[in-house]
This record gives structure tokens, C-alpha cells and sequence, in this order.
């Protein structure tokens, strides 16, 4: 029989430190196979965040250098002016990307920087132990937010990628999921439509990607994956936010 | 009806998620009693049934699956 | 005298309470003690384990170099841990847990086979009290009962109902050595 | 001993005396190893009717603490190494502003990221001030939970009678250690009034607190006055612990963490009969200068011990202003060496010198 | 005769230091009139920037407290979640809201403080000489866009205010402009309104207001004003871009 | 004298010398008094076909630097006080990581938003790290316009050898003077291969920059080879100027700006006759501790002179380690005094002391 | 048609920006030849005129003038 | 020798540019010099001033506390500066611009009808540059020529169409005095 699925080239061959079920894991998966498909390795370079991806670079087998806590997608800007020939993607939690890094990732969106965004939401802080993110969801319980997110206190879950997509420096801005393998599929396809966005120079591409944290939402795997499609994608609706190579068309 | 598929599953690799057991439309997967270095039960494969439609390979956290088809 | 504590086992095997019950015991019986769990990205996934110093004078370093005794819930914390032992020292293993054993001759090795006797009393979520149990029921480090007395408090306010079935747990823990166990 | 003794984690103990010092108002953002401290506020600060909010990052959580406590209100924030990097401008702001609050800096390795261990690696930055322009804080460096508890709780009146930032540095072993504690209720202070606060103009005429000061001769006249208050913090606050100290040829210097296992080794070197002192400053600014210079005049040798590659060990020389020789030990990057080690270092030094 | 028009009681006698024709006296004005109007000067506290108008507690005569470049809602969170009982305002410039400041003001709109944002656009950093701001318009030269904005290197003209009106957290959210009288009391009413708002306890107020810096522009007050009006007003449309009592009604 | 000389204000020299020297990555945000610094980088870098990007903020702009210098590419930045406050934490990364990068502080009146005029209130920042963690900088204080075109060249080169962020530090005056210069070509200097920079991983294996280091040993050993490195420079890099030091009996320390002002009060001085001397650090960090040590041995006393309320003189007592006495005076908050006043000094001084 | 109302222009404080000249309906606003100690040529105001509609003072940034009306 | 210049204007008035010219005349000429401009926040709306060094030997300070020359454009300017002259200084003032005179016996005031000799040549525009012709005519602390030959460098590059007319303002700066003006 020939095989037909297996582990991607630009993935090393580390295990990974990952809790059980994370979404982390297989979206590295997804990236390391798009980087193959295009054959862009050799002149690729990657932004890990401060989070639980900060080891990032344990994986992908690419070029990468780390960034400040939020700071990716100025680092990021740095890189891609200085060599505009290199592919450059940032690759950032929801408290990295929408919180501390609010400023950075706005306006770089705006400048309409050739980099891309892959935005793992996961409505926690993972690495420093399940606090209350910019995502969280309302009623939500996590360590800092202990009687659930009140929206009068807390506010309310942060839609960055909504806001974005209203700037013109945007070219390609979508919101996918994990929960299910066509949607993981779906997620492949957008994180390599947001790498060739970049390619042909139209602008700035973030890719949100919903990814269960079974660790911090204190659920098993399998419910974490049933959660973040019952509950979460019902506040971040997946789909297409936008897409000038459509708009032109 | 004829097996068209199979899988591999790097045990050492897996946690014990279940996930891959989850979306496998054949239930060709289950947790088997031995313990791993990493202390999970690891998932293993049960012949006969897998029809490789990678469904089990595209969750898998920890890319311990790898997927063979006849043709 | 300075006594070393060093507590292992997988993320969620309770076992950081275990040493807390310790460590409040000895605050109650007037001991000078630290706790110091492993904390941080040391967790992520694998291994938790905590250290509890005892002593009748001021503690300097809560950190254990080489425990004076090593208590291992699973097979992994045995194979990190186990030459950090002194010489002499005491390893209580969870002989259901744990499939190796120290290869090192210079250490007293207990072998207690905490799932079974959870399961045979209030069932597996109390392995952790059985294992304290068994600890200190032949370590003497703290007397059994200041933590028996202490339980309410220990466990904090709105967890009275895990009160009764900690301490049947610990009970059976401290009864398998007074019972013969171990080495027999 | 154990009356009404509780087991706490440093972490909890600092959060715990801030509400009991009064604070209802806490703003920070999460970073190990201090979320401890955060989680608390956010479940108690409920409990007594005050103020927890997660900013959005250091850099608003220092802000929102420099907007509340000008209106008055006791207001902390904690973070670890890069975090307090964050914070440089707004610390600069509150010393300019001369507004009280509290900041702690739960220290772990660096630089950069580094590791989430215990580490002394921020000294220079906590003490000579890490922001722009000239000005210091009160930094404490507690060594146990009860102490943390303790100076936590006085921090707030510090911070109040000089109308100054203070800092509190521990690291992660301090922040996640439990031992038994005393707690209690903030002692009573006299307090000066606080005739500067915002709470709106009503009745009076309006406030304004500002450091932008445009005219040089008050630019400088303003930065007098505030060495004034650092000159007059030099003669109040400096502290420090003495243990063995009076018969010693060898005194050690240290704080915090590294202070503990030293007292451990000079225990040991005492009983192999080296006439072997510990010096523990408990104010790292001001700095103990006349104890240390004290110490100076009977000690033959000083060896400081730090958790980095050599920080404090500058304020030990500027004290003793030569004289004695001093030597250095460190373990930076987040080991935490056994008493035992630091006894071989005191023995080896002690051989050398033939004390 | 009777007096109809004279200098409002809540601002103080000290002449300006602005440029003349700055939109920043006139504004200036307007607060003062409606902290008057309100009868709110006993319980008001206000957040001046960093920016040419650093110097408003000189001339607002209530209760002040000086910011850190751009941290403006930062600082009016904490005074105002410290004393709920006063109204709190900043009063900030478009490189002190939208670009440094760009986290704190997103998060404080989106959080739904009770706090109003005075926020006035001259598409250049006044205090500074003349640099490029966010809001700069795309071909307008400045100190440090020499060759004229370029949307392909600097980016677009940012409009921080309709992001935040995409926010739950904001309650009213409008653009005014200085250009004519009528605008200057339309101005004034949005301030009026999005003091009330607060009050109201609804959430967060943005008032955006187009205002013109002769000086940097390198154009007289009165082409200034034209300028303002015929060429500003068409990037950064006025308007009420959100209001939720009225939405409620 | 004329040949080939231009007349060049300090910021366009320190934008210059950074083209000439083939920077051709420069970000930064506006604040006074540097803002000449990005205008005439935005004209010019069009010009050379580098890169000038305006910052959304001094935290974008030095994290834009980190990734351009960690391309390989010769990147810089520039600020003053409070927005170099900002940039701590990105200067510990850089420093963390070994990233090459040049960063001025034109030093303005502080703390807080303070004002703009000269002031040398940033010197602790500048040479303890204002960021957290082990770390140190080169830092330049030029003195001359065209000491500061000089440096900010020669900093290109010394960034890359050691693989570390260099300072330069300025204040208004210095950026907003004029001086005849001569403009120069970058002289050659065999610098290391960049072997470590990010250009994408075709034909050989990836590459990471990185300060995360969990695991404490390792960090320790990091910690320890950035030390070992701050150890050659502090042999390597140590510059001064000293002027009539010879036969001095009293010895001015002073830098940048200060020491301008010292030097003219040192020949009035000289001109009563008073054997008095000035010792310029031009390196604040590696400061110039044998330079000074050896003056101990024959001076009888200095005065160290700052625009700030005392800063240097930590370093300057620390490098005498006592003997000499040492005497201080300080214009704080950008009162720039005449030379005069500063002779009435010395010559006060010379009088109590009886030299 | 009868004078109905009429400004005070404080000169000390006026800038010369023109902008009260430029929205006066009436005309009834002048720069004046004397120079004021800020070295303007301060505004100054032309009786007869003026029907105090207040534009000039709406938009007057120095908040030199005031507003006088019959009735 | 060292001698310091302090020049004063309203904004606009060119007074920084006319110093440029004097420093740079110096540096062809060989002296040292500096030349400081007020900068920042100083400069909303008001008074703009600059300071020229000129010395056989390195300056020291480029800031002049008492400046031997004045060169006053405008009424403020006076106002603020008058009494920072040294004793025995000479004070060049715009006689058409300012107003007040210098109350101090104990300096030299040279009237100059600065606007009105702009006017009959060149335009009140480059009244700065007739000053200037006026203050070097008189002093030569530089050479006049030095400043004409140099004026297309000073200007630099994509300015030239501007060299005629100050060159031309200039020559009727210098010609004043050389005429017999001021005290006459
Ligand atoms: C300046 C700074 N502040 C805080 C931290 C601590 N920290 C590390 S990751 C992180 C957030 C992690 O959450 P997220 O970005 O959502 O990533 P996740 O772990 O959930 O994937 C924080 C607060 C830090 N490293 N640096
Ligand atoms: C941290 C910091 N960075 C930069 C500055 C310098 N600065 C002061 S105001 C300002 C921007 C002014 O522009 P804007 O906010 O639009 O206000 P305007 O003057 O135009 O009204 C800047 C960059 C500062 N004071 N602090
Ligand atoms: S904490 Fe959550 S996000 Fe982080 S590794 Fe575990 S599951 Fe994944
Ligand atoms: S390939 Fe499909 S059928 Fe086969 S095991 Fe995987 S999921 Fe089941
Ligand atoms: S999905 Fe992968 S890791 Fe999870 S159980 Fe299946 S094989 Fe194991
Ligand atoms: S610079 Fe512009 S914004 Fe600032 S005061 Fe002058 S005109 Fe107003
Ligand atoms: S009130 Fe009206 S009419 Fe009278 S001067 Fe002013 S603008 Fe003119
Ligand atoms: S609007 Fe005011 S400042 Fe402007 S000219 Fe008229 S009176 Fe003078
Ligand atoms: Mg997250
Ligand atoms: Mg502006």
C-alpha cells in the first residue's frame, strides 16, 4: 500500500510539548505542510510568540527568531523590510496578538505590512495558566476572571480580526476552526491562501485560527473539540472576513 | 467488504487524546492497556476495518499516524 | 534536625496536596517547615512534585539537592528522581504505578500498592491520601492524626465534602504498614 | 508557635497584606512566575468591594495604578523581569509625580525571556532606576513569607508618608514557597494628609499633578527636592539583619533567596568553627551603607553572594569605600545552589585569605 | 446691551499657548461651556495627552492629571474604576490615541469604561514639528513623509474611531469638525452628549474632532479652516458613527 | 583648517555617520528633542534605497530594529528619555539574543515627561540596563559634533564584533548644535561573519535567535558567556580624554555636554594658575576605571560635575576604590552653567582643600 | 437698519488668525494697524455694523471677544 | 579670542538662517565656531533666537549667558534679552519693528531701519539678510565676502533661486553703516 498521509518535511522531528489535544499541535502540522506544498523553506522566516507556541522553533524547520511578548508583528515588519525576498509569517496567541500586542498587529494590518498572521484563539492565556483573554468568552471562568467574564466589568470578547478587515491595508483577513477534519482541511487552505496573498504583494493576511485549550477549559480532548464548536464558534463565526482578490474579481 | 486501508500509529508519540478515535468512521482505533514512556495509553489500530480516509491522521495532535491506501 | 521531603507524580495525581497535609501537620505540631512545589512551564503536560522541609530550627533553602526521603506516584518521576536520594534514605514507591525500581542498593525501598488499596476504600481519586497515609504512618515525620485533625482546614473553606473520603483514604494509607505491609 | 499560624505561598501573602493594608485597587497583567498573585486579587478584591482588572498589558496596568492612586486610593501592580521592563516609563512618571504605589517584581531569569526561575538578575534595574531621569524607589527584599506579608503591608505607608513608588522583589522560589505565617492587621501609621489627591474640585480650587516642568531653573529645583526626599529616605529606611556578625573575619552579603542559603552555610561553617557572619539587606535602596561600612571596620573580608553575575556587590563596595577586601560568588540564570556549596566557597576564601 | 457670548467660568484666565487659529483653543472653549452648562466642575476630572495641548490643565479649572504619551484611557480607567462618582475625560491628540496609544483606547472602548475621549484629529503630530501621523492624509507631506504619505510604505490615513465604533463597549461615537461656526456648535453638543453618556453609566464615549494646525499645515488660519473643510472632511467623514440610545429607541 | 568641513547640527551628523557607516534600516517615533533624527532619515534613506519607517510607538520601532538587525541588516533607532524608557525591554532582548543594533538617547530633563532641555539624568539606565536581567551596553558619550558623527560609525562596526545593542548617548544641546565637521567614509575593520542572521534556511540548516532558555544550567551558561563577553569589552572598549592632567593636583570628571563646559572652566583655572585637570569619559559603559585609578594615584582630589543630581560619581568612586576625596556638583533639569561657575567651583574647592 | 448689537475684542489676547474677520456676515471686524505685546496686529472691532449673531466669537480660538446684544 | 553673538526674532523672520550664515562664514575663515538654535517647545509661536561662538580656540559652551552682540529683530526679543548683554556690548535693533529702547547705559545701540532698507530693495521678506549685512558690515567678526561667496553653499542645494535676492539684501546691510547710518 502506499502512503498517503505522514509527517510533514519542514516539521522537525521533535515530539511536542504540547498538552494532549492541543490545538497548537496540529496546527504546526498545518503550517509545516503548506510551507512544503509551496516549497518555500529555504527562504521562510517565522515569528514565534510568548505563549505556549513560544517553542515554536523546536518545530518548524525554518528560519525564526523570537519576539517580545505581543511584539511579532513589528518584529515581523522589521524582517520583511529588510528582506523583502523572505516569506514572512508571525504566529501568535490571542493575549499576544489582541492584547499587549494590540498596537503592533493594528498597525502593521494598516501599513499593510507583505507579512502573515497565523492567530491561534484559544479565549485563554495557555502558557501562564488559563487567565482571562482579550477572547474570552462571557461567563466564561478562568484564574482571573473566577466568577465567569462579566461584560460590565471585563468587557467583551475582542474581535481583532473583525476590526482588520476594515482596513484597507488588509488583503486577506478569515476566521477558521479546528473542530472537525473538514475544518482543519479548511484551515490548510486559508493558511496557504494567506502565504501567497503575500506573495504576490497585496497586503496584509491574518488567519484566526479557533483552537481548544483542553488543559485550561478543564474539559477532555474530544469535549474541548465539541466546545469549540457548540460555544465558541457561535461568538467567532468562522468564515471569510475578507478577500480582495474576490472583491477585484 | 475488502480492507482498502491502514494505518500506523507511533506510540511512543501519542497522549492519549482520543481524538483520532473520535472521527474514525470505522471504529478502527481504540486505547490499548500498555503504558507509554510519556505514561498515556496509547492508541492502537485494529485491523480489518480502516478504509484510510485520514480523517484519524488530520486531528491527530502529535502527527503519530501515518496513513497507507491500496492504490 | 533538618528532614527533606521530596513528593512526585503526574499532573492531577494529587500529590501537591499530599505534601501540604505534611507541611500543615508540622506547622501545627510547632515544626519549622517550607513547601515548594515545581511550578511554571516545568507543569506543562508531565511531572508535578513538591518539597517539604522539616526541622526544629529555621530552614534555610526550601530546595532539596537530595531529598532524605522520596515519595513516587509514577513511573517517570522514579526515573528522574531516584539518584537524588542521600544514601540511606527511604523511597516509598506506588508499586501499582510504578513498573521499574531503583537500581541503587544504598536505598530503602517501599513498594505500596496505593490504586489497589484506593480502590478497595473510597476509590481512586485518593490514591495521593493513601500514599500520604502510608508515609506518614511509618515516617512518623508528623503524627498521622494532626492531619487527620486538621483535614477541615487543610482542604479550605467549600470542601467539606471531600473531608470524610480524604480521610478514610488516609487511614487505609496509614494502616498498611502497621498492618505488616511492605516488605512482607 | 502555631497560634493562629497559617500556611501561606508567598505569592498569596503579598496579595493578602495588600488588602489588609487597605489596597482595593489592583491592576496587572498575567506572567509567570507571579499569576498567583493576579488570580488572588481577582477573586478577594470581590470580597471587600475593590477594584481587580487585568489591563491590557504592563504597560495599562501601571497606568491604571498611576490613574487610581492620584485620586487617592492605595493602588498595586505586580509582574516579573520583562514586564517591570514595561513598566520603566510609568514608574518614572509616579516618582516625577510624587504619586504613592506599590510594585512588585516577582524576578525571574533573564535577560530577554530567559527562564521563569529564581534569579536576582534585576538589581540595577530596581535600584538605580530603571526609567529615564533622576530618581529611586524604596526596594524591599524580604527572605521569608512572614516577612513578605510584613513589609508588603508597610510598603503602602511608605509609599504614603513619602509619596514615593515602592518596590517589593522576590523571585519564584519566595513567590511559590509556603510557610507559616502570623497574619494580622495593618498597625496603625500616622499618615500625612493627602492634599494633593484628584476626587474633583468641588468646594476647592483645582489640582493638577504634572512632571512636565518646561523652565529649567524649576526643572532643577523640582529635582532637588526630590533628592531631598531620597537623602532624608537614606537616613530612615535603609535595613538589613546582622546574624553571627559581631565576632566574624568573614561576613557574607546577601538578599532574599540567596540570603537564606547563605544563613544555611554560615550555620555549617560555624560549627566547623569559622568565625563566619551573614549581612542581609532588607532595603536593597537605600542601601544599609553605615552597617555595611561598620561591618567594614572589624571584618577582614567580605564575600557577597547573588543570584546573577554581580549586581549589588557594586553597593557593598561603594559602602565600605575600600578598606576590607570583598570577593564575589554568583549563580545566576536560576540554579539554586545548596548551603552547602556556598559553605565550600566560604571555606575556600577562608583558607586563601588565612583568616 | 446684554452679554451673550463671554469666556466660560471653567476655564481658567491664562491666555493660550497655542498657534494662532489652533483648533485647540476653540475646543478648549467648548469643554469649558459644557462642564459649565453641566454644572460639573466640582466632580470632573480630565487626562490631558501628551501633545500640544500637555499644557490643558492650564486652562481647564478642574482636577488634572497629567499622562504618559498616549496612556490616556489607561490612567482614565484607573481614575475612573477608583471613583466611580466623578466624570473622567482625556483629551488626546490622534498620535496620542491611535498610535502609542492605540491598546489603551481600544481596550478602555471595549471594556465599555465610563470615561469620554476628546479626540482631536490635525493629521500631524503638532507638539512635535509636523510629523506624520496616523490620520495623516495620503500625498500631505510632513517632517518625516517627505515625499508625501504613500499607502503602499506608510500605510492609510487610520481611523481609529470606526474601529472603535465596531466595539459592544461604546456607547456614542462620533466625528465632528471645526471648520464653521455651525460645526463648532454641532462640536459642542457631541461633547455635551458624550458627557451625558457617561453619566448615563451606558459606556464608553469617543468624540472625534477634526481640527486644523495652521502651523504645520504651513497655512494660514483661515485656509486651514478651508483645508479642514474641503479636503479633511472627505477622508474622515463627520458623523455619528454609533449611538445607542438611539440605536435603544 | 576650512577643507572640505560642513557646518552639521548633531542629530544630521548622527543620521549621517549611520548612512555612511551602511545602516540602511532606521525606525523610530517622534519625540523631542531627536525628531531631526527620523526627518532627515525620511528624506534620506529614499535617497540611499533603505528603509525609514515612523514607528506606531518606541516599542514597534525597537522591536522593528530587532528584526532587521536579526536579518543581518545594520539597523538603529533613536529617542529620548522617556520613550527610550519604553525600549528597555527590547534592548534586553537584543542583548539577550546577541543582536547588533545602534540606539541613541538624545538625554532631555526627566524624570517623567520633565522637559527637553540638556540633561545627563539617563546615566544609570544607560550603563546599569535599565532593562531586567544580566545584560550590559557599549555607551558613547560624544562630546563634539564630530566626535559624535565619529562614534556613531565606529558603534556600526562595535555592535557587530560583539554582537550587541551599542548606546550613544546626547542631550538637546548636542543634538541641536552646530559645528564644522569633516564628513569620512566608514574605515574599513574586519568584522566577524554573520553567521547567525536570518535570510531564510535554503541549502543549510535553520536557524533560531532566541532568549528562552528554561532549563537553569543552560541559562546559567549563558548567562556566564555574556558575562565573559562584557569582561573583553570592559578591557577593549574603555575610552577617554584627559587634559592637563599631568601635573594636576585637582581633576574634573566630567562627560558629553559637561564636560565641554569643565574644559573651558579648566583653562580659566589654569589661567589663575590652579594645577587643575579634566578626565572625559567617552565610554560611560565599559567605564574608564584604570584611566581614572591611575589619576588617583597622583591627583589630590576630584570633582566629578554632571547635569544631573549624581549618577557617574558611583563609577567614579567605585574605579578610585577609595584614596583620592571626591567631591561632587550637579545642574539638574537642564540648566546648562557657564564655565565661570564652574571655575568658582574649583576654585572653592582648591581653597578648602588647601592644594 | 439699527445697530443691535456689538463685541468687545480683548487685543492683549488676539493672535491676528483673521478667522473672526473671515465669518463676520457683517464686515464688522478689522485687523488694526497697532501692534499688541504678543507683536500682532490684533483685531479690532468696526461699530455700526454688527448684529451680534456671535459666529465671530464661536470662533474666536483666544476667546478674546465678547458678545453684547439689545434685547 | 571668544565672542559670542545672541540674534532674536519673531518665528519666521529668517533670524536662525542669518546666523547659519555667520557660523559658516567663520568656519571658511578658520575660527572655530558653534552655533546653537532655541529649539522645541520654545519656539510655539513666539521668540526664536540662536547663539553664535566664535573663538581662535575650541569653545566650551556654545550658550552665551552674556553675550557681547545682540541682534534684536523684534520688541520681545529686547524685552527679553536686553540685560544679558555684557557691559559694553553692542545691541543691533530693527528700529522699524521695535519699539521700546534698551534702558541700560552701559551698551552700544545701533539703530537700524531694517524694514524700510528691505523694502527698497529686495522685499521685507529678507529683512533678516539685511540685518545681517548690517551686524557683519559693522563688526566684521567674518569677513562680509566670505558670506556672499558662500551664500549658494549656505542656502544648499534646489534653493539658488533665492541666492540673488539675499545676496542683494545683504549688500544693502552692509552698505548702511559703511554710509554713515545709525547714530547719524
Ligand atoms: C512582557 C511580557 N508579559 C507577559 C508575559 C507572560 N506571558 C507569556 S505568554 C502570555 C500570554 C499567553 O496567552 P496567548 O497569547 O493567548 O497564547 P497561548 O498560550 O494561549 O497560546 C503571557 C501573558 C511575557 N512573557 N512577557
Ligand atoms: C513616550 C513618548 N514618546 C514620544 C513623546 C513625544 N511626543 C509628545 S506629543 C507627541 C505626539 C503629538 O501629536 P498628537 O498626539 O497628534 O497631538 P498634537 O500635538 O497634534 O495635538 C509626541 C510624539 C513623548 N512625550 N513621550
Ligand atoms: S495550555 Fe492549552 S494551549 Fe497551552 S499547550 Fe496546553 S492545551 Fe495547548
Ligand atoms: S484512516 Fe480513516 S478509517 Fe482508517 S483509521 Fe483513520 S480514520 Fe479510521
Ligand atoms: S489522536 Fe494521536 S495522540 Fe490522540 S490518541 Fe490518537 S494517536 Fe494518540
Ligand atoms: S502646532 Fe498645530 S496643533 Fe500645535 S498649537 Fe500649533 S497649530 Fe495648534
Ligand atoms: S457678532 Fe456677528 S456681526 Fe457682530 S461682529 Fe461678531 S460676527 Fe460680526
Ligand atoms: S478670532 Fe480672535 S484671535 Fe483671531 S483675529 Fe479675531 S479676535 Fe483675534
Ligand atoms: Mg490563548
Ligand atoms: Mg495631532
Amino acid at each position: 500500500m502506499k502512503k498517503i498521509f505522514g509527517r510533514p518535511a519542514s516539521l522537525k522531528a521533535n515530539p511536542f510539548h504540547y498538552c494532549p489535544g492541543c490545538g497548537h499541535s496540529i496546527l504546526h502540522r498545518l503550517v509545516a505542510e503548506v510551507i512544503d506544498e509551496m516549497d518555500i523553506r529555504g527562504h521562510t522566516i517565522g515569528i514565534p510568540p510568548a505563549g505556549c507556541a513560544v517553542l515554536a522553533y523546536n518545530y518548524f524547520d525554518v528560519d525564526m527568531v523570537e519576539s517580545a511578548h505581543g511584539r511579532g508583528c513589528a518584529i515581523a515588519t522589521g524582517v520583511k523590510r529588510a528582506r523583502p525576498d523572505c516569506l514572512v509569517f508571525t504566529y501568535q496567541g490571542d493575549g499576544d496578538i489582541s492584547a499587549i500586542g494590540t498596537a503592533e498587529t493594528l498597525h502593521a494590518a494598516n501599513r499593510g505590512e507583505l507579512i502573515t498572521s497565523i492567530f491561534v484563539n484559544n479565549a485563554v492565556y495557555g502558557m501562564t495558566g488559563g487567565q482571562m483573554a482579550p477572547t474570552t468568552m462571557l461567563g466564561q471562568k478562568t484564574s482571573t476572571s473566577p466568577y465567569g467574564r462579566r461584560a460590565k466589568v471585563e468587557g467583551y470578547p475582542l474581535k481583532i480580526t473583525d476590526l482588520i478587515a476594515n482596513l484597507p491595508g488588509a488583503a486577506y483577513v478569515v476566521r477558521t476552526s479546528l473542530a472537525t477534519p473538514a475544518k482543519v482541511n479548511a484551515t490548510k487552505k486559508a493558511i496557504r491562501k494567506g502565504f501567497e496573498i503575500q506573495r504576490q504583494g497585496l497586503g496584509y493576511a491574518l488567519i484566526e485560527v479557533l483552537s481548544p485549550c483542553p488543559t485550561n477549559w478543564k474539559l477532555s480532548s474530544v469535549e474541548s473539540f465539541k466546545y469549540l464548536e457548540d460555544v465558541m464558534e457561535k461568538e467567532f463565526v468562522p468564515g471569510v472576513l475578507k478577500d480582495i482578490t474576490k472583491e477585484k474579481a | 467488504m475488502a480492507v482498502n486501508g491502514m494505518i500506523t500509529i507511533d506510540k511512543s508519540l501519542c497522549k492519549a487524546c482520543e481524538l483520532c478515535i473520535s472521527v474514525c468512521p470505522e471504529g478502527a482505533i481504540q486505547l490499548s492497556d500498555e503504558i507509554n514512556p510519556k505514561g498515556y495509553h496509547p492508541a492502537e489500530f485494529i485491523k480489518e476495518r480502516c478504509k484510510g480516509c485520514s480523517l484519524c491522521a488530520l486531528m491527530c495532535p502529535e502527527v503519530a499516524i501515518e496513513v497507507y491506501r491500496e492504490r | 534536625m533538618l528532614q527533606k521531603i521530596m513528593m512526585s507524580g503526574i499532573g492531577g495525581q494529587g500529590i501537591l496536596f499530599s505534601g501540604i497535609c505534611i507541611a500543615w501537620a508540622a506547622m501545627e505540631e510547632g515544626q519549622y517547615v517550607t513547601y515548594l512545589p515545581s511550578y511554571g512551564a516545568e507543569m506543562r503536560g508531565g511531572i508535578t512534585s513538591c518539597t517539604i522541609a522539616l526541622s526544629d530550627e529555621e530552614i534555610a533553602s526550601p530546595v532539596a539537592s537530595s531529598p532524605d526521603y522520596l515519595v513516587i506516584m509514577d513511573n517517570q518521576s522514579l526515573l528522574r528522581l531516584q539518584n537524588q536520594t542521600v544514601s540511606g534514605g527511604e523511597v516509598f514507591i506506588n508499586s501499582n504505578m510504578v513498573t521499574d525500581r531503583p537500581v541503587r542498593g544504598d536505598i530503602e525501598v517501599l513498594e505500596i500498592p496505593v490504586n489497589d488499596i484506593a480502590k478497595n476504600s473510597v476509590g481512586i481519586r485518593y490514591a495521593n491520601m493513601v500514599m500520604l497515609g502510608a508515609f506518614v504512618g511509618r515516617t512518623r515525620l508528623v503524627k498521622p492524626v494532626t492531619i487527620l485533625d486538621n483535614m477541615a482546614a487543610i482542604l479550605g473553606k467549600g470542601k467539606d465534602r471531600f473531608k470524610a473520603a480524604n480521610i478514610e483514604a488516609l487511614k487505609a494509607g496509614i494502616d498498611y504498614f502497621s498492618q505488616g505491609g511492605g516488605r512482607a | 508557635m502555631s497560634a493562629n499560624k497559617v500556611l501561606m505561598k508567598g505569592t498569596d501573602a503579598i496579595a493578602e497584606a495588600a488588602i489588609q493594608a487597605g489596597c482595593r485597587c489592583y491592576f496587572g497583567y498575567p506572567i509567570t512566575p507571579q499569576n498567583e498573585i493576579p488570580e488572588y486579587m481577582s477573586r478577594r478584591m470581590d470580597e471587600v468591594g475593590g477594584v481587580f482588572l487585568q489591563g491590557e498589558s504592563e504597560i495599562a496596568s501601571i497606568n491604571m495604578v498611576h490613574g487610581a492612586a492620584a485620586t487617592g486610593a492605595r493602588a498595586m501592580t505586580s509582574s516579573s523581569s520583562p514586564g517591570i521592563s514595561l513598566k520603566q516609563e510609568g514608574l518614572s512618571f509616579l516618582a516625577a509625580q510624587e504619586i504613592p504605589a506599590v510594585i512588585v517584581n516577582i524576578v525571574r531569569g533573564g535577560p530577554g525571556l530567559g527562564n521563569i526561575a529564581p534569579s536576582q538578575g534585576d538589581y540595577y534595574q530596581a535600584t538605580r532606576g530603571g526609567g529615564h531621569g533622576d530618581y529611586r524607589m524604596p526596594v524591599f527584599a524580604p527572605a521569608s513569607i512572614q516577612e513578605l506579608y510584613d513589609i508588603t503591608m508597610e510598603s503602602f505607608d511608605i509609599a504614603d508618608i513619602y509619596r514615593t513608588p515602592v518596590m517589593i522583589i522576590g523571585d519564584g522560589m519566595m513567590g511559590q514557597m509556603m510557610e507559616p505565617i502570623v497574619k494580622h492587621a495593618q498597625p496603625p501609621a500616622d499618615l500625612p494628609p493627602k492634599d494633593y489627591i484628584l476626587t474633583g474640585a468641588q468646594g476647592r480650587p483645582s489640582r493638577i499633578l504634572r512632571s512636565l516642568i518646561l523652565h529649567p531653573p524649576e526643572m532643577e529645583e523640582h529635582n532637588w527636592k526630590l533628592k531631598r526626599k531620597y537623602d532624608l529616605m537614606r537616613q530612615t529606611l535603609p535595613r538589613h539583619e546582622e546574624y553571627m556578625i559581631d565576632d566574624a573575619k568573614m561576613v557574607v552579603v546577601a538578599y532574599g533567596t540567596a540570603a537564606r542559603i547563605a544563613k544555611g552555610a554560615v550555620k555549617r561553617a560555624r560549627a566547623e568553627g569559622l568565625k563566619v557572619g551573614l549581612m542581609r539587606p532588607i532595603t536593597l535602596w537605600p542601601f544599609p551603607d553605615e552597617a555595611v561600612a561598620a561591618i567594614a571596620k572589624k571584618a577582614k573580608l567580605f564575600l557577597v553572594f547573588e543570584m546573577s553575575t554581580g549586581q549589588m556587590i557594586d553597593d557593598v563596595k561603594l559602602a565600605m569605600s575600600g578598606g576590607v577586601e570583598c570577593e564575589f560568588y554568583g549563580r545566576p540564570g536560576g540554579v539554586v545552589p545548596a548551603p552547602q556549596e556556598i559553605q565550600r566557597i566560604i571555606e575556600r576564601h577562608w583558607l586563601q585569605k588565612e583568616l
